[in-house]
């Protein structure tokens, strides 16, 4: 499998600021976050269509997320995911004393994962905090 | 004297520990300094609640020196505003370290948090592993930033080193985040690892050394020459360095030495020459 | 039915104060002058799937239904055990819950965020080192000859700002070929929209609709307004822009400091800045300079990408510089519909803006040190609080992790991330739908949130919970004698 | 029936001709009466009494006044306010949050306070915060000498339908008075421009300062308004200005009705500046006060700087701007659509600078020079000149020659040798303070329950530590400046606020607005003014409007409009 590195960029998107109204676990809301929007030379690089699963990592942790061929060409090494529970996955917690992580800009892994599936937020919430609680 | 405090306890919430510094310790009994009082998150403190005392201190700050044991990274403002005497902190330190601090020396032996000395006027404050961000600054919003000491990080230091700096020093053994030296006037700073880079941001004057790598150098430093040598406060460091001047959008003066073995990548600033 | 005119919208900063809702029977029915964000907001509010309905406190582990007596009361134990209480959120609500909250905060000697703290909280520490010149929406609408959005992509996120106030708008000096257009185009859409709202949202890819027997303008005359978009891709923005300029992520800075320095008639000494030609750049600075009223609107793009904070000084930077030239403002575009009233709120009333720590019994500020993100990173809270908003799904994940291993109460309407891992769910109404009060534009004007219907029963709103809680709060510490 | 005696007091009553007379003052449900039994009594013998202080100039509310809270984190976090069982907490200094802000001034014993400058679209936001001012009873000026509506009515000459803007104007934004900030200038500022002198036109609107000066003067006649048009001039901070000060008072000369005040100068410091440039700067205060002492209709306020590091904050954007090239300090800049622009720009006033210093000197010499205390009074233009915590040292610089040469010393030499203050003896007697801090101030903003003592009016009552008996006040003017830094009482609509210097009880102070009755209704001229003004604003002409009940505690003062 080929990995790719590329440089991050988190942001907001109508959909995604439509789709929450209908509610956040809803499916459309999953369909429409869970995702991450490469160019599409990129994704021939990593050997993948548009809409099969990915996994991207961060020294921060990993996501798998929903490939998505990107229309606001050309972005050759920027990959793009909405603001969400996913990506907050591999987002570093430093500030450098601002109060702001960096939610843009930054270093990540994306492979294909075909064995994997997408989390819905219940599962992705068990997975990851669940444990955690007192 | 030596006085010494132990942590006693994992501490969770920060602790606003300013009352730590020879200037209140000096001629109080070990009982008077068990009374003093802080805060930990919400709740008002004895001294003793948090740490064990044990020593004496000094009838004057100048005699006290005060040892400080366990992992204090949730404590803030240790040391501010002293003038005199010694704190040795045996282990991790918290933020604020030696905030407008004006003499004396403070000792971390292992890391500093943020703030490290911010807006001090004079002494000197040295850690022995690495420092957070924001160290010789100023407070927000305050264009005061370090106005004296010497600052010495034998690690590596967080972004935004010296910003605000108007006089004095800081020495980083290891690398800088980015903006080490925004907003700088004057003083010194000097880098002897590797630099992020955007170095002097917004700096009207002084000097920044880096005798590492430096990732970039903003457009708005223009170069100046090729030192083969410079000096710090009488220490001469080996070069050979380019100088390059800015932040000509400030129609600024500062000046940044940029080892020119150490950075290739800037090579053809040399045509400029 | 009951027409109810000049509602202010409940979504975003633009705070579009021109809706009108049709109401029948307590529910929305129909909603003119909207967006497809708001659309989606006035269709689903009362969604029932999705709405927070009945108090419920978390017991074995499981949330279980309660009384709402028993939840405030239960919430006010957590927030007086605690000894370093968080209270977050706080931009989709109004004033008066903001005001009731920092009291709260004040009370409990907690910590009160709100989320501009990850949004433009860089820029309001920008503007603590250098300032702003800025203006309302309107001397933008009126006089505005060139227009920029830096990374910033309004079409997705703030729809109906270039259409109001800027590019597509229409004002005393300057008029828009684009407004009469948009102005036609609204009526058809407004119908179109609400019968498919629900399609319209899910669309992948929506073009502006072209009306039917019209076409697209032609192209801008020269001396009509200019917009430019630069950004790290072509959003949909960048597409109706003039002028496009695609930056290398993490390289604003660079950037904009060349521009000052083109601006002061000064060489640039590298060919190309952040991907960017020389000489490009070069055009754009007298573009800039030659204008009659340039505006600067930046988004996240800048706080949230390295540099941060720099990147806005920058920007004011430049803007201040062009003001030496000719009339030039900058402006940050807030995200949530109140998220400024959440900052003027909180400075009035403690001299600072997000970030204040009541703990010492006095409002402190620092962020990096006193905002929520750090301090729960750094696990330093034992208790949070949070109001309208959804931290469990907008921050990195450590600091979650530290979020949701301590008792957390959430007021919130609808069902969220941060719903399901809480200890206290409080359902509220809806500001700005089932609730009224005063929220902040982008542009710091004050607007009136309408009530135009009835909440759910059970559903209070966040200002009468809070001081509820408030309440519940005070004779917990009498009784135990704290000061 | 809630009474209050205050027993044996020295009482200075101005506005009742009572000078330092031993006298009882009663209080019955929050007002003065003749006589009250069997209630609260204040034992005030050996010390002052006087009315609550009256402040009718100071920035403490509204959108620019928080913007510069926001700026300047640098400028609370060493003055803090805790929380007490009776206060809430807040921070200085020189931009106090709000809960401070009323805590602050009910300490000194000022009970009345007016916020000088409200863009109309943002009235709200000044509301919000005088809700929040606790303690003190107050209002707002809007914006009005570059509102469009007014300028195009002006420029018409059609000044009955400016008057029936501006009385809608008062309606909407719960206004008490009319505001005119560089008149015509703001608009200029638009874009990035000003206008040089009253006579210089305004950019796009063809009527120049002048016109907007008279015409609004008129139509605070036409509305008989309860204060005069208050007016920050032309060219102000400028050197020179003193001239377009002198043609600003001149130009309103004829309208003035049986010689009574029609224009108030705000902050007068500012606009008495002489020279060509800064280094030929000096003193226009000799020729604004033989200006004010010939003439009935002008009133001023000081705007005395004190030497500290403030905030300057004015709706006056190109003045600012100027600040912020001098200063090169950060600089916000606001401008409102229609309305106004605003500035704000730290600032540090030296005593060693040779033109602050002569600024200092410019203030006290107004106050000295004009002889009749009734019209100049105290302010430091809050916060532009300096915090208005610095008052009971202002008080002190007035009575005592002494304390001035004190400073004097200090100041930069240049300065000394050139003022003209040193050569001035006059000490204000308590009377005349009580004048120039209260019973002027209510006076010229038509309060008539305030700055008084007499039946009838509000029981707002400061009891200072001062035995006028005693004490030679001149020579120890720092007993001056602890008094009144401390009132011993003060008393809010009877109810005792303020004990030794501390709060002991909050309460809600009243805002007042000027509630304009007018034949044909206002309602009238709505239909048509909608229809401009959903042309001009981005906002809905319904959503514009302050509510009445968005006000904590709404007092309209009602007057009979001829429109």
């Amino acid at each position: 499998m080929q990995k790719i590195r590329v440089t991050l960029v988190t942001g907001r998107t109508i959909d995604q600021g439509a789709t929450k109204e209908h509610g956040k676990l809803s499916d459309d809301y999953l369909n429409n976050v869970a995702v991450c929007e490469l160019d599409p030379e990129d994704l021939s690089r990593v050997g993948i269509k548009e809409g099969s699963t990915i996994r991207v990592s961060t020294g921060h942790g990993k996501v798998v997320v929903k490939a998505r061929k990107s229309r606001r060409t050309p972005h050759v090494g920027i990959a793009y995911m909405p603001y969400g529970l996913w990506v907050n996955q591999i987002i570093n917690s430093q500030t450098h004393g601002t109060g702001m992580p960096s939610f843009k800009g930054i270093q990540a892994e994306i492979e294909a994962a075909p064995e994997e599936k997408v989390l819905n937020i219940l599962q992705l919430l068990k997975k990851n905090y669940r444990e955690k609680r007192r | 004297m030596t006085l010494i405090l132990k942590l006693k306890k994992k501490l969770s919430a920060p602790v606003s520990a300013e009352c730590i510094s020879p200037d209140t310790f000096a001629g109080k009994q070990e009982s008077e300094i068990a009374g003093l009082t802080l805060w930990e998150g919400n709740r008002k403190r004895q001294l003793s609640e948090i740490f064990e005392v044990e020593g004496i201190s000094g009838s004057s700050p100048s005699e006290t020196t005060i040892h400080i044991k366990g992992d204090l990274s949730k404590t803030r403002r240790i040391g501010a505003g002293m003038t005199e005497g010694r704190i040795v902190i045996q282990g991790n330190g918290g933020m604020h370290i030696g905030e407008e601090m004006k003499g004396g020396t403070i000792l971390v032996e292992g890391n500093a948090g943020s703030w490290l000395g911010s807006a001090m006027k004079g002494g000197v404050i040295e850690v022995k592993r690495n420092a957070g961000d924001y160290i010789g600054g100023a407070h927000r919003g305050s264009t005061k930033g370090m106005r004296g000491g010497v600052i010495i990080v034998h690690g590596n230091a967080g972004s935004e080193a010296g910003s605000h700096m108007r006089k004095g020093l800081i020495k980083i053994f290891g690398d800088a985040d980015q903006f080490a030296g925004i907003y700088m006037k004057d003083g010194t700073i000097v880098v002897h690892g590797n630099s992020r880079g955007r170095l002097g941001a917004f700096m009207t004057s002084g000097k920044i050394v880096v005798c590492g790598k430096a990732e970039s150098v903003l457009p708005t430093f223009s170069i100046d020459k090729i030192n083969r040598k410079t000096k710090i406060h009488g220490d001469e460091i080996a070069g050979p360095f380019y100088v390059f001047v800015g932040d000509l959008a400030e129609h600024g003066n500062g000046k940044l030495y940029l080892s020119q073995t150490e950075n290739e990548h800037l090579k053809s600033v040399e045509l400029f020459l | 039915m009951n027409v109810i005119r000049n509602v202010t919208c409940p979504i975003c900063g633009t705070l579009c104060d021109d809706l009108e809702v049709t109401v029948k029977d307590n529910v929305i029915v129909d909603a003119a002058n909207t967006c497809a964000i708001s659309d989606a907001k006035f269709m689903n509010y009362s969604n029932p799937k999705h709405r927070n309905l009945t108090p419920l406190v978390r017991k074995n582990g499981e949330l279980r239904e309660t009384s709402l007596e028993e939840a405030i009361k239960k919430s006010a134990e957590i927030l007086v055990d605690a000894s370093y209480p968080i209270l977050y959120g706080w931009s989709c609500t109004s004033c008066e819950a903001i005001s009731a909250g920092v009291e709260l905060a004040e009370e409990i000697g907690g910590v009160i965020d709100n989320t501009s703290t990850v949004c433009h909280g860089p820029s309001i520490l920008s503007i603590q080192n250098v300032g702003i010149p800025t203006s309302t929406l309107g001397q933008i609408r009126h006089r505005a000859d060139l227009i920029i959005y830096w990374a910033s992509d309004p079409y997705s996120a703030h729809p109906r700002h270039m259409e109001r106030y800027t590019a597509f708008s229409n004002g005393r000096f300057q008029k828009s070929e684009w407004a009469h257009y948009v102005a036609r185009l609204r009526g058809i859409l407004g119908k179109k929209r609400l019968s498919r709202a629900s399609e319209l949202v899910l669309m992948k890819e929506a073009e502006l609709p072209v009306v039917s027997g019209g076409k697209l303008p032609p192209k801008f005359e020269t001396d009509k307004r200019k917009l430019i978009v630069v950004d790290v891709r072509k959003t949909r923005s960048a597409e109706l822009a003039d002028f496009f300029i695609q930056v290398e992520p993490n390289k604003d800075f660079e950037l904009i400091q060349a521009l000052r320095l083109l601006v002061r008639d000064e060489e640039v000494e590298t060919d190309q800045v952040a991907g960017v030609p020389v000489s490009l750049l070069e055009d754009v600075a007298d573009t800039m300079i030659g204008c009659d009223f340039g505006v600067l609107f930046f988004g996240v793009g800048l706080t949230m990408s390295s540099g941060k904070l720099q990147n806005i000084d920058a920007a004011i930077a430049l803007t201040r510089d062009l003001n030496y030239r000719t009339k030039f403002v900058i402006m940050p575009m807030r995200g949530h519909f109140n998220v400024a009233g959440a900052n003027i709120v909180s400075t009035w009333q403690t001299g600072y803006p997000f970030a204040v720590d009541f703990s010492q019994g006095y409002p402190r500020y620092n962020p990096g040190e006193t905002s929520a993100v750090d301090i729960l990173s750094r696990d330093e809270a034992d208790a949070s609080l949070i109001v309208a908003s959804d931290p469990v799904s907008n921050f990195p994940r450590r600091a979650v992790e530290n979020l949701v291993k301590n008792p957390l109460i959430a007021i919130d309407p609808v069902v969220s991330p941060t719903t399901a891992m809480a200890d206290v769910v409080l359902p509220s109404a809806f500001v700005g739908i089932e609730e009224g009060g005063t929220a902040y534009r982008m542009d710091r004007v004050p607007l009136p949130m309408k009530k135009l219907v009835d909440p759910p029963q059970n559903c209070l709103s966040d200002r009468e919970i809070l001081q509820r809680i408030l309440h519940h709060v005070k004779r917990l510490r009498a009784q135990r004698g704290i000061a | 029936m809630k009474g209050l005696l205050v027993k044996d007091g020295f009482v200075f009553d101005p506005m009742n001709n009572v000078a330092g007379e031993k006298m009882d003052i009663a209080i019955c449900n929050g007002k003065i009466v003749e006589k009250i039994d069997n209630c609260g009594v204040i034992d005030a013998s050996g010390m002052t009494v006087m009315p609550g202080g009256v402040d009718l100039h100071s920035h403490i509310a509204g959108s620019k006044v928080n913007s510069g809270r926001l700026l300047r984190p640098e400028d609370h976090y060493k003055d803090v306010e805790r929380k007490t069982p009776v206060t809430r907490s807040g921070v200085g200094y020189s931009i106090p949050s709000t809960f401070t802000t009323g805590y602050r001034y009910a300490r000194m014993g000022w009970t009345t306070v007016m916020d000088p400058a409200m863009a109309p679209l943002k009235a709200k936001h000044t509301h919000e915060e005088l809700n929040d001012t606790p303690i003190l009873d107050k209002g707002s000026y809007p914006l009005l000498g570059s509102n469009w509506f007014v300028l195009e009515h002006l420029r018409a000459k059609e000044y009955k339908d400016a008057a029936a803007y501006v009385a809608w104007i008062m309606r909407a934004t719960k206004g008490y008075a009319i505001k005119l900030v560089n008149p015509g200038g703001l608009e200029a500022w638009g874009f990035g421009r000003n206008v040089r002198d009253i006579d210089d036109p305004v950019p796009n609107f063809d009527i120049t300062p002048r016109e907007i000066i008279q015409g609004l003067c008129k139509v605070n006649q036409l509305l008989s308004m309860p204060h005069t048009i208050h007016v920050h001039t032309n060219n102000l901070g400028k050197p020179g200005n003193y001239t377009a000060t002198l043609e600003t008072m001149k130009s309103v000369e004829n309208l003035a009705n049986n010689g009574k005040p029609n224009i108030h100068l705000t902050h007068c410091q500012f606009s008495a500046f002489a020279g060509e440039d800064w280094r030929s700067f000096r003193s226009g205060s000799e020729e604004i006060a033989k200006y004010v002492n010939d003439h009935t209709h002008v009133t001023l306020d000081l705007g005395q700087i004190v030497f500290t590091n403030t905030t300057t904050m004015t709706a006056d954007g190109p003045f600012q701007f100027i600040l912020y090239q001098m200063t090169g300090n950060k600089w916000v800049n606001n401008d409102v659509e229609i309305e106004t622009s605003s500035g704000i720009v730290p600032f540090q006033y030296k005593r060693k600078n040779y033109v602050h210093a002569i600024q200092w000197t410019i203030g006290l010499e107004l106050a000295l020079q004009i002889r009749d205390p009734w019209k100049v009074f105290i302010t430091t233009d809050h916060p532009n000149a300096g915090p208005f915590t610095a008052y009971p040292r202002i008080v002190a610089w007035l009575m005592s020659r002494k304390a001035r040469d004190e400073i004097m010393k200090k100041i930069n030499k240049k300065a000394r040798a050139r003022a003209l203050l040193p050569s001035i003896d006059r000490e204000y007697t308590l009377d005349e303070i009580a004048i120039a801090t209260r019973a002027g101030q209510a006076k010229i903003l038509g309060l008539e329950n305030k700055g008084h003592l007499g039946m009838g009016a509000d029981a707002d009552i400061a009891i200072y530590n001062i035995n006028p008996e005693k004490k030679d006040l001149a020579s120890n003017p720092k007993a001056i400046r602890r008094a009144f830094s401390n009132a011993a009482y003060t008393i809010k609509a009877g109810e005792i606020v303020v004990k030794d210097g501390e709060i002991t009880k909050s309460v809600v102070g009243r805002t007042y607005w000027t509630n304009v009755k007018a034949s044909p209704s206002l309602l009238e001229i709505e239909p048509e003014l909608q229809e401009v003004f959903e042309e001009y604003y981005t906002v809905k002409f319904d959503n514009y409007i302050v509510p009445n009940h968005h006000l904590s505690a709404a007092n309209p003062i009602t007057v009979e409009g001829r429109v």
